[in-house]
């Protein structure tokens, strides 16, 4: 297990939060001092709006910049620094795939297949899709444990779809889809798919090269970087099929009055000044990451789900929801007839950070029945402790509530 | 302790038993409205006629303090003048928000009292809300729906 | 004139640039630290995903946020924090005008009025536009003081547009338009106006309500705030026209299978994890500038520009653009026939850091018949001594390269 | 001083008077790319037989770098095999960009020599290239628009 990482995290230290148990890093995760310098440094020292100045200060904005682009492409594996667009967050990324190519590729009347188990970020801008182009959306459902029904998904890919959207990790139930196995049958039935990876790549090792993604999203803020960074990429036979969303500011070539051309990839999904101090942080971010290591990290979190899933199964009146192995560190539960908003205030009266409601996954809501659960996820820098202090917290609210509810 | 000042016995109570859950099959006002932070939703039906909220219902699930809310909402407004009920939403956001509010603590309700713990917990304002605005909404869009006098304002009584 | 504003700037007394006449703040301006310690504590405090979770840490980040979006309704004079969406920089605020109401509101054959002097992000969203709806993209002129002709604007009005696009300030000329007068005139010939105030926010003081705008859109990074952060204002009248872009996560208010609602506004046009922090920063940069104040900032401009264009004057072959009254702190100008990239490699030698190039206004580059101009701008870091230290610079590359060109 | 290492007497000389400016009426290969970040332009016409650059000339207006580039690259290419103006481009990408260069060394060319201080001006690497960029891109047209012996690499001399 890491241990000592807490004292990295500048929050944890804070008078507001010095007992806090923080159990909702799927949402958005801490940031290291490391991070929060590098872009402290660069606003310090080096801020120019890039690609843009001949003067040497703009120079070394844009040397950040790119730096960190190529910083992400070997992070997760890209062939190229050109694979990367840096975008708002996961969610923009995943519209601007559905703008910028399926609005190019699908025809009316073709299916786009998604899964039951998305957060809506990866499930409305295909709704939507589906809707501008006439296109049929249909869905891969989740059995009882989570997991994808892949006799369903193999039905479906008969029918040919031209795209298939899912997730790597549900952030709702914890489940890690097979990727690789499934892009590889996707592929052979000649469909494209969409990958999100807000979940996957704070927790492990992502290689989009050997998993053959076509597009690939994430999240700086996820995975210990900042907020307003998030990346998009977009494997280099797309780039040519990939047309700009957003239009303005350095994403062109030349404009006259009635008519433009587009700068080269990645630059031309890549409209107006950019967050350059987002992508340095997001670089140190990876850099922090890398010394630990995403085995370690992985290993860490592993740790930290199984101790947890051990002891809230012991707990009476809970349900568990998602698979039951091979959990990713995210958990949704529910106890008794609590609901999980009350469960949320009682356990942050203890200092305990837990998420309720649907997390944006309205769908798996719909399909458990429930209206909302509690989830508990964890990162590198929460313990064992952390843990216990969850289960204390838990039984002390079946007592609390037990008398009412 | 913070936490009983907004898990009052009250609140409890209404929670486990609530007051005119159901569906007016007689409604001419009809809202659902959705907390979008938590999916929690309600469905509120009113029979509203000559001015008056002659009968309330409520349907859907929440947490404890959405559903006592909403349970002792429709105690309240059964049989208030329309005029009336808007002030008086107002007033109970007043206290939810900022545990203020001259007007409930004047009238010493007890039912409406309870819920001033909640502006302890800003996280939990929208939960106290959500019926609050379904119903103002839907008031809303019955007076649009229907513009006669019921739904002006004859007394003065409404700022 | 204000003084001593420069130590409150880290990057002025970085090694690296202790000697910097920093001269492109038309481009990006630099923080001050207040702004860079705001959002440092933001992280180190309460650093939560605002809006969705039911504990206090969530909550701070959730008042942080919608503090951030009071406070910039308030320094534009907004009507209501309603009316503010965050964007990531001006140019997607644009665009997002474009996607989610022009789309929706102008109908084949229709004239959308641009004016010559836009940067391309008030431009390219609307020759797409123009191209998406079949309507008609048509221009309104500047005469050779970089004035907009008013007369041929008249004349277009009688057409009937659906949409004016156009800027307050030019970021090429240092053209300041009468906003107000020709909303007022646009309006009664109904048509919507956009207002770019990418380059008026930061200087001048700046009322959305008495100008009667429509929808307004500036850039945080360009008025002190800090990267990754920009503001769309959409005057309420528009709230129901006014259509989400970006799909997904927190703009929604439910989600089913095959038909979503969405949340209220500002929230359904923030699609996903926005950036707090970013709002947070530009809400301290309002703060530092609303403690100078903005009157004394443009007053500050002003007599910086008039200074420069006074010695500018003076030079020998030198070609001014733009207007020669009433000009706002950007100047744009050519000297002989030295190259604009030649002599800001020249000047940065000598640590002045000019802009050189087309400055994303290539249609005024085409007016003027040049393929580039220099471009010095001013902001209220910069003093009489950094004006004078230019000119000595463009003295001295006359010498340099005066032999030769 | 750096600047002078820019700045060298033949780039100005160049710059000052280009050699084969202009558009060729028989050109074969035609191709005009934008620098994006800062407008400026090149028009690049070329003759291409048998696997050679018969002639070559460009137009455009820009910077004393990338002109003086352009001008010197089409002294260069003229009568050049195209498998080796390949490798020249190659040679002259890494001199500008990281100042070493052994087989541009090797050739003690004072021409392509004078473009090594470009190196320590990150800024303007994308100046002292647009000639040849253009140049690369032209000649790759070509060969999808032609494909015979000639565009392919008969001679190996093509890495
Ligand atoms: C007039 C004008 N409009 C729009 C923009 C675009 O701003 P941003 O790049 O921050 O989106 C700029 C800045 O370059 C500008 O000067
Ligand atoms: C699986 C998944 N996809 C997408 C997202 C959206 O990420 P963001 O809000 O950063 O765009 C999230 C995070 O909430 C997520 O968990």
């Amino acid at each position: 297990m890491l241990t000592d990482l807490r004292k990295e995290f500048p929050l944890f230290s804070a008078a507001a939060n010095r007992d806090l148990v923080y159990l909702d890093s799927a949402a958005t995760a801490q940031r290291p001092q490391r991070v929060i310098t590098a872009m402290n440094d660069f606003y310090a020292q080096d801020n120019a709006n890039p690609h843009r100045g001949a003067y040497r200060l703009a120079e070394r904005a844009t040397q950040h910049y790119e730096a960190a682009r190529a910083k992400v492409a070997a992070f997760i594996h890209a062939a190229a620094a050109e694979e990367i667009i840096f975008t708002r967050n996961a969610t923009e990324a995943v519209n601007f795939i559905a703008y910028g190519w399926a609005d190019h590729h699908v025809q009316p009347g073709e299916v786009i297949l998604v899964t039951e188990l998305e957060h809506h970020s990866n499930l409305v801008p295909w709704q939507m899709l589906a809707q501008r182009r006439g296109a049929i959306l249909k869905y891969i459902e989740f059995d009882d444990q989570g997991h994808l029904r892949l006799d369903q998904m193999e039905e479906r890919l008969r029918e040919r779809p031209r795209l298939l959207a899912l997730t790597q990790v549900s952030n709702a139930l914890g489940t890690i889809n097979p990727v690789a196995e499934i892009i590889a049958r996707a592929h052979e039935a000649g469909v494209v798919v969409v990958v999100d990876g807000a979940q996957s790549v704070p927790h492990m090792r992502v290689d989009v090269q050997s998993m053959q993604a076509d597009f690939f999203v994430f999240s700086g803020h996820k995975m210990l970087g900042p907020l307003g960074i998030g990346v998009l990429y977009a494997n280099q036979r797309h780039h040519a099929g990939l047309q700009p969303v957003l239009y303005g500011g350095d994403m062109i070539s030349s404009v006259d009055y009635h008519h433009s051309d587009w700068n080269d990839m990645p630059w031309k999904m890549e409209a107006g000044t950019q967050h350059v101090a987002g992508a340095v942080g997001l670089a140190a971010a990876i850099d922090f990451l890398g010394e630990i290591g995403m085995e370690a990290v992985a290993e860490h979190d592993h740790t930290l789900t199984r101790h947890a899933l051990e002891q809230l199964q012991k707990l009476d009146r809970i349900i568990l929801y998602g698979p039951r192995e091979n959990h990713a560190a995210v958990i949704s539960f529910n106890i008794g007839a609590i609901h999980p908003h009350d469960l949320a205030t009682f356990l942050d009266q203890r200092g305990i950070a837990i998420r309720s409601g649907h997390h944006c996954a309205q769908l798996v809501m719909r399909k458990l029945g429930v209206a909302a659960t509690a989830r508990a996820s964890f990162y590198l820098y929460n313990t064992l402790e952390d843990v216990d202090r969850l289960i204390d917290g838990l039984n002390a609210a079946k007592e609390y509530f037990g008398k009412w509810l | 302790m913070a936490l009983d000042q907004l898990y009052q016995e009250i609140l409890l109570d209404h929670y486990k038993q609530p007051r005119n859950k159901g569906v007016l099959d007689d409604a001419n006002v009809r809202l659902e409205l959705k907390n979008p932070f938590c999916g929690d939703e309600i469905l509120l039906t009113l029979r509203v006629a000559d001015g008056f909220v002659e009968d309330v219902a409520f349907a859907g699930s929440g947490c404890v303090i959405s559903q006592a809310s909403a349970s002792v909402m429709t105690e309240k407004i059964k049989g208030m003048r329309v005029a009336q009920v808007r002030e008086m939403a107002e007033q109970f956001s007043e206290l939810v928000k900022t545990g203020h509010a001259e007007a409930v603590s004047a009238q010493e309700d007890d039912d409406l009292e309870a819920f001033r713990g909640v502006c302890e917990f800003p996280t939990r304002v929208k939960c106290a809300m959500l019926a609050w605005r379904t119903l103002l909404q839907g008031l809303e869009h019955h007076e649009h729906a229907h513009p006669h006098p019921v739904a002006s304002n004859p007394s003065g009584a409404q700022k």
